[in-house]
């Protein structure tokens, strides 16, 4: 069995008496591609946020690479609202915000995109390699940092290249077409030297075409970067082709967990997804 | 929201403690009489003031409780209950008539009866409005009495005043919509002809080569027994050698003379400083013509008054605008140029004057304003002659400045005096 | 690279050209002209609009504390300039100043930008937290702050209490000025171009997208604010020099909008626009519109209707909502002035042979 | 000491800066925008009654303060067809820089019309009567503020949680887009809440100025502030945390200068507001809200 990447633990998320996520435990390994799907609303984007440190868990404990990164109990007045199990499991609070797990390796992309919008293609790229930065401030401001600088703009420049997008480089980020934002994001993510990818639904408002693409270029990079890729998707057809393994859950709940072929049979899987029209 | 009122609790207690120590200071020596001073946060002249007045009060072996306010503060209640509270037996408020259209408004509503004092800024018709119809008993001290009958300059410059505003709507309008003659109208009046005559002097001797410079020497040798506001002679600071201030109460539609409150002045005329080798503005032979800048406030906190000094300028200037040098005429012109009351307008304000070739400049209205404007009229060589900037810091270190007005040391001593006696009664 | 570096020199022919112009004032205008304090006023609220704009515009930290950090700024310098003989005299009203040495110029501003840096430091622990209009409003409120500790008479010893104070160093030469004021905008914009400008323009795009990317939003925050406070610090100083004088009720919050109308007229995000947009604003509210406040009359002795005191404020605010409402980009919006664009952009009008050398793209 | 008179007048300047602070409040509610020119309105509706007395003396004193008010929201409302309702669209920050210049606009105005001269607010009767209650001797719009500043945010209150204006008003303030799809005229909803604004600052100035009677172009500078500062801390967009925060501050700023703090008094209010940001930042009676992600 290869080296596990991400653990997550009893993960729950409730807000007031909602509860969002509830136990969610799921392991990805290096190497892998796992989805998270589940109907709308099961909280998959919550999870993702939880996970990401953008939320405070309620309760659970998430590792990256065999450290622990998050780690979270009932408090306050949430002791007496959780709904939640195994309330008295953690007793540590530890959470991490987005942009220390961004320095450990672990990079996003947005459902809804994050480009920076008044900046070219190429400066959102670049800006994504700050956090590798070995300047301060004055060395930055002086200019002492010139090798690195430079170094950081060869990088982004074959990044850009092997994604593509070198030849749009100069022009502002969110007047590219749909499809390339995308791209751009992911690639903006790939620039912060990540072992684990996380995408938010990477291909909402695809149509197949752009779709399949997308479905290559993710392998592309698997390869290239030699990544490990958490996805939480809609789109089936992308899920079955990439994933190796796949979670499901519904109303926060883990319903299923096993490689695609198993999940297509599944009936506690059919029946969550039924009488959910597709165009929803 | 527990935090919170943990904070409120927190800030309720320290109060509290302060107010205790507050008590027990305010407990002790209750002896004599008692003065309640309110001056303007961050304000030279209403806090210089204040402050003398209140060296000078407790000199006389009284109690003084004195408080500033922020700035744009309109609702003084809280304050005068303090005046209550102690209860003071005489207020002394020295500040702009902006504040005392307030400050009396309230006084009125707690049925303040000790009398109410200022410095020469209430002598204005927003005070008259304030007290119109109160039981309120408004001193202030100022420069000049229009119905000093002793002098005849006064009584010509009075009638003569009186007759141009009501001539003109402008200018009537300017005066706040009446005829009454403010003391900062005759005051500017005498700076005006202050700086005609020593423009003369100086023509006198150096012909149509002159300049400010040779203005700003004449000017130390400049005397005027008659002026409409009492002799004007300089002492070694710049400042008129003033040794009485007129106390008026403030009745209806009109203030009322009350007395002469003189103190010795023992100044003697100042020597003519070393300029060394600034050069100065020369005399704008070409056109003929002879700039006095008018330094003053016609917008801002202080535009009231700043416009009745502009008033009284404008007036003199209607008299006597003409210059002969050389056997040729100049005509004297005046620009005026706003500081609008603030600080930091007051170097670009004062170099538009600059700018405009002025041999001398008038002004302004108000001391913090006059002192941010020292250094540059220094810096250009022009004398600068203040008009009613009561503040010391105005003329002191400024060889270029001079004032026709008595100082704040001088007005604060002569109104604590005066309060004593008021209320000793 | 080529045409980078042809923008480069355009750029850096249009700064020495400017330098000309500077010295050219300085040693031909007569010294009563208008240019010299207007000129004074103009490199210090440049610098005071870059500042802002490096805060407001640069980082998306909507922040309204300038003229608190200038009030510190120009407290410290001018405090720490008196010379030693004239101290007695200018705190006089509370016997002596506490502080009986004098500065050079340079170590004065430098400590007046690090004393507002500190504050700005120890502020925005606390105040970065916010968002938006709330930074807006407790940055404000800090201003207010301290200017109502600096006018108690109880720190009269230290900063002449509610008096103001003179007589310290005040060079008059606008070079000076113009130095310093470069300097100091030359090293906004390369701080603003560096990897620390990307992060912060990053931060201001999109906080969740920045914080994502291993920008460390705290730590960038108060980079950008104290940065800013600094130059605001060095601004302040500059005022109390071109002024002569500090006092505390200068730095009012209407000194704050003022700087942000500069920041919106010049375009927010722009330094170029900035900085015409200082000259335009000073020169106009304090010269060039200055006739509106007078009354004057026709030869015949008519009355101009209007024109009178106060008139100037009206009209200019007027023209102020005028830029907020229909030029909402400002004059430069986010652009920077480009002397290599600008001939470009006049080859390709007139379709003719380039002219040569100095043409200005104002 | 006499604490109660300390009491009553801070809960007076309270409930009149209630008034004004409910203006803030509401417009941040509807359009996140801090209309810094409502004080500057309020000064403007003082100035308006002065010059409507001056130049009409024949008008009846409920005349003249009726036709006041309605200019007072007519101005508001122009305010805010011209330097607001162009800038919808606009990033947030445009609009309150282009509150500011109203407001500078607007004192500048003044400024030029008054000549820099305070002016004396007309007599009110009845609020404008000396009483003594309870031994503290002043005018009856001391003892009135509160109460009517509580009787006016009830009403509100109702109107916003039982009319159907009030829904459609809380349903603009939760989401542009959505309500006008729901056939919600925003335009005019926003338009309503900016009168119901400024006839609020109308009443607040009616009753502020006629014990503070001088007017002057910065005499709402002050109030302004202070009611802008009891609207944050009793949690913007929130009507009764307005009321809440506004009588605090009242109440804070009199009892500080009875306890000997009157050099502080607008360091004071200030600081308390700082320390409510960053406590809790939404205010007392503030919703908190989370970005979606």
């Amino acid at each position: 069995m290869s080296k596990n990447v991400l653990h997550v633990e009893n993960l729950t998320m409730q807000f007031g008496g909602v509860v969002a996520v509830d136990n969610l435990t799921m392991d990805v390994n290096e190497g892998e591609i796992v989805a998270l799907i589940g109907p709308n609303g099961a909280g998959k984007t919550t999870a993702f946020n939880a996970i990401t440190g953008v939320y405070e868990p309620t309760n659970g404990q998430v590792s990256f690479a065999g450290e622990k990164i998050i780690e979270n109990h009932p408090q306050g007045k949430m002791k007496k609202l959780y709904a939640g199990a195994n309330a008295d499991m953690y007793r540590h609070i530890l959470v991490k915000t987005p942009d220390e797990l961004t320095k450990l390796g672990m990079a996003r992309t947005f459902q809804n995109i994050r480009l920076f919008k008044s900046m070219t293609v190429f400066d959102n790229v670049l800006t994504a390699k700050h956090l590798r930065r070995t300047s301060n401030i004055f060395t930055a401001t002086l200019k002492l940092n010139r090798k690195e600088e430079a170094k950081m703009r060869r990088e982004t420049e074959e990044l850009l290249k092997l994604v593509d997008l070198y030849d749009v480089k100069d022009e502002i980020a969110t007047g590219l077409p749909y499809g390339k934002q995308r791209k751009l994001e992911i690639a903006r993510a790939l620039a912060t030297d990540p072992k684990l990818l996380l995408l938010d639904e990477p291909a909402a408002g695809m149509n197949p075409q752009e779709t399949e693409e997308l479905t290559k270029f993710i392998h592309y990079i698997r390869e290239k970067f030699n990544l490990t890729i958490l996805l939480i998707e809609h789109h089936m057809n992308l899920v079955m082709d990439i994933s190796d393994r796949i979670y499901v859950i519904d109303f926060g709940k883990e319903i299923a967990e096993g490689v695609p072929a198993e999940i297509q049979s599944n009936q506690k899987v059919i029946d969550a997804y039924l009488g959910v029209s597709e165009d929803e | 929201m527990k935090k919170l009122i943990s904070v409120v609790m927190a800030l309720a207690m320290t109060m509290m403690l302060l107010a205790g120590c507050g008590a027990a200071a305010a407990g002790g020596g209750n002896e004599g009489l008692t003065a309640y001073v309110l001056a303007e946060k961050g304000d030279t002249y209403s806090l210089g003031l204040a402050n003398n007045f209140k060296t000078a009060f407790e000199a006389n072996g009284g109690t003084v409780v004195m408080e500033t306010f922020p700035t744009n503060t309109t609702n003084f209640s809280d304050y005068l209950q303090k005046a209550l509270d102690n209860r003071a037996d005489v207020i002394f408020a020295p500040n702009s008539t902006t504040v005392a259209a307030n400050l009396l408004a309230n006084a009125d509503d707690l049925g303040i009866e000790c009398p109410i004092m200022a410095g020469d800024t209430w002598e204005s018709s927003v005070i008259l409005d304030a007290v119109a119809g109160t039981d309120l008993e408004v001193y202030c001290s100022t420069f000049f009495d229009e119905s000093d009958s002793s002098s005849t300059s006064a009584k010509d410059f009075v009638s003569g005043f009186k007759g141009w505003l009501n001539a003109n709507a402008d200018y009537k309008e300017m005066n706040g919509g009446n005829d009454i003659v403010a003391a900062v109208s005759a005051l500017g009046f005498d700076a005006y002809n202050v700086a005609m005559t020593a423009i003369r002097a100086a023509a006198e001797e150096k012909g149509s080569g002159l300049t400010s410079i040779d203005v700003a020497n004449a000017l130390w040798a400049t005397s005027i027994d008659d002026a409409v506001t009492g002799k004007i002679q300089f002492d070694q600071n710049g400042d008129a050698i003033k040794d009485s201030a007129y106390i008026k109460k403030a009745g209806s539609g009109a203030f009322e003379f009350v007395k002469v409150q003189t103190s010795p002045n023992n100044a003697a005329q100042g020597k003519a400083v070393d300029y060394g080798s600034a050069t100065g503005v020369s005399l704008d032979t070409a056109n003929k013509k002879i700039v006095i800048g008018v330094y003053e406030p016609t917008s801002g906190n202080n535009a009231a008054g700043g416009k009745q000094e502009v008033l009284g300028i404008y007036y003199a200037n209607s008299l006597d605008d003409t210059i002969t040098i050389d056997g040729e005429d100049y005509k004297v012109e005046l620009y005026v140029s706003d500081n609008g009351s603030l600080e930091e307008n007051a170097v670009t304000a004062a170099s538009n004057i600059v700018g405009q070739g002025a041999l001398v400049s008038l002004g302004s209205y108000g001391s913090g304003v006059s002192i941010a404007a020292a250094q540059t009229f220094e810096d250009a060589g022009i004398p600068a002659i203040g008009v009613s900037c009561t503040n010391a810091s105005v003329t002191e270190g400024h060889n270029y400045y001079f004032r026709t007005c008595f100082l704040d040391p001088f007005q604060g001593s002569v109104m604590a005096q005066f309060a004593w006696e008021t209320a000793s009664k | 690279m080529w045409n980078q570096n042809k923008r480069t020199i355009c750029n850096l022919l249009l700064v020495a050209a400017l330098i000309l112009t500077l010295v050219l004032i300085e040693l031909l205008a007569p010294s009563t002209s208008m240019w010299f304090s207007v000129l004074r006023k103009v490199c210090t609220f440049a610098l005071a609009a870059v500042s802002m704009n490096l805060l407001n515009g640069f980082t998306g930290l909507f922040s309204l504390g300038q003229a608190g950090f200038m009030l510190l700024g120009a407290y410290t310098y001018a405090i720490l300039t008196i010379p030693v003989d004239m101290r007695s005299n200018v705190f006089r009203n509370y016997g002596d100043s506490l502080i009986r040495f004098q500065m050079p110029l340079v170590p004065a501003l430098l400590l007046a930008g690090l004393i507002a840096a500190f504050f700005a430091f120890l502020i925005g622990l606390p105040v970065l937290r916010l968002k938006s209009d709330y930074l807006a409003i407790a940055t404000l409120g800090f201003a207010e702050i301290v200017r109502g500790l600096v006018q108690l008479q109880n720190f009269g010893p230290v900063t002449n209490g509610p008096d103001p104070i003179n007589m310290f160093t005040a060079p008059k030469n606008i070079l000076v000025y113009a130095a310093i004021s470069g300097i100091s905008i030359l090293i906004i914009v390369l701080i603003i171009n560096s990897t620390y400008g990307r992060a912060f323009k990053a931060i201001r795009d999109d906080e969740i997208a920045a914080e994502a990317m291993g920008i460390n939003l705290a730590h960038h925050k108060r980079l950008s604010f104290i940065i800013s406070s600094f130059f605001c610090g060095i601004a302040g100083a500059m005022m109390a020099m071109c002024n002569t004088s500090v006092s505390s009720v200068s730095f009012t919050s209407a000194m704050t909008y003022q700087i942000l109308l500069v920041v919106v007229i010049g375009g927010i995000g722009s330094i170029s626009g900035s900085i015409i947009a200082a000259f335009i604003f000073y020169a106009s509210s304090e010269w060039w519109l200055k006739f509106l406040d007078l009354e004057t009359y026709t030869d015949a002795g008519a009355k101009i209707p209007l024109l009178g005191p106060g008139f100037r404020m009206v009209v200019f605010s007027i023209l102020i909502m005028i830029i907020v409402l229909f030029f909402r980009q400002g004059i430069m919006g986010t652009r920077e002035i480009s002397v290599y664009d600008g001939i470009l952009r006049i080859k390709n009008l007139f379709m003719k042979k380039s002219v040569k050398g100095g043409v200005k793209d104002e | 000491m006499n604490i109660l008179s300390y009491l009553i007048r801070g809960l007076a300047t309270g409930g009149q800066f209630a008034l004004v602070a409910i203006g803030y409040t509401m417009v941040y509610g509807i359009l996140k925008l801090i209309n810094f020119a409502h004080g500057e309105l309020f000064m403007v509706s003082g100035i308006l009654m002065i010059y409507i007395v001056a130049d009409f003396p024949m008008l009846p004193i409920w005349l003249a303060i009726f036709l006041m008010v309605v200019l007072t929201v007519f101005i508001g409302f122009l305010i805010e067809k011209f330097a607001y309702s162009p800038l919808r669209s606009a990033p947030r920050m445009s609009v309150m820089i282009s509150a500011i210049g109203v407001s500078y606009l607007l004192q500048n105005l003044v400024s030029y019309v008054t000549g820099g001269l305070s002016k004396q607010f007309p007599d009110i009767p009845v609020i404008g009567e000396s009483i003594r209650i309870f031994g503290v001797k002043d005018k009856l719009t001391v003892f009135l503020s509160p109460v009517i500043a509580l009787v006016l945010m009830v009403i509100l209150v109702w109107i916003i949680n039982h009319t159907k204006f009030g829904m459609s008003m809380r349903a603009v303030s939760k989401d542009f887009e959505t309500s006008q799809l729901m056939g919600i005229k925003i335009n005019r909803v926003i338009s309503i809440t900016f009168a119901i604004g400024a006839f609020l600052a109308a009443t607040g100035s009616i009753l502020y100025f006629a014990k503070n009677t001088g007017i002057n172009h910065l005499s709402g500078a002050n109030p302004g502030l202070k009611a802008f500062i009891a609207a944050v801390v009793g949690g913007i967009g929130s009507v009764p945390g307005a009321v809440v925060g506004a009588l605090i501050i009242g109440v804070v700023e009199s009892l500080a200068k009875a306890f000997g703090l009157a050099d502080f008094s607008d360091v004071i209010s200030f600081a308390l507001l700082i320390i409510i940001l960053v406590v809790k930042p939404t205010g007392i009676f503030g919703e908190k809200t989370t970005e979606k992600v």
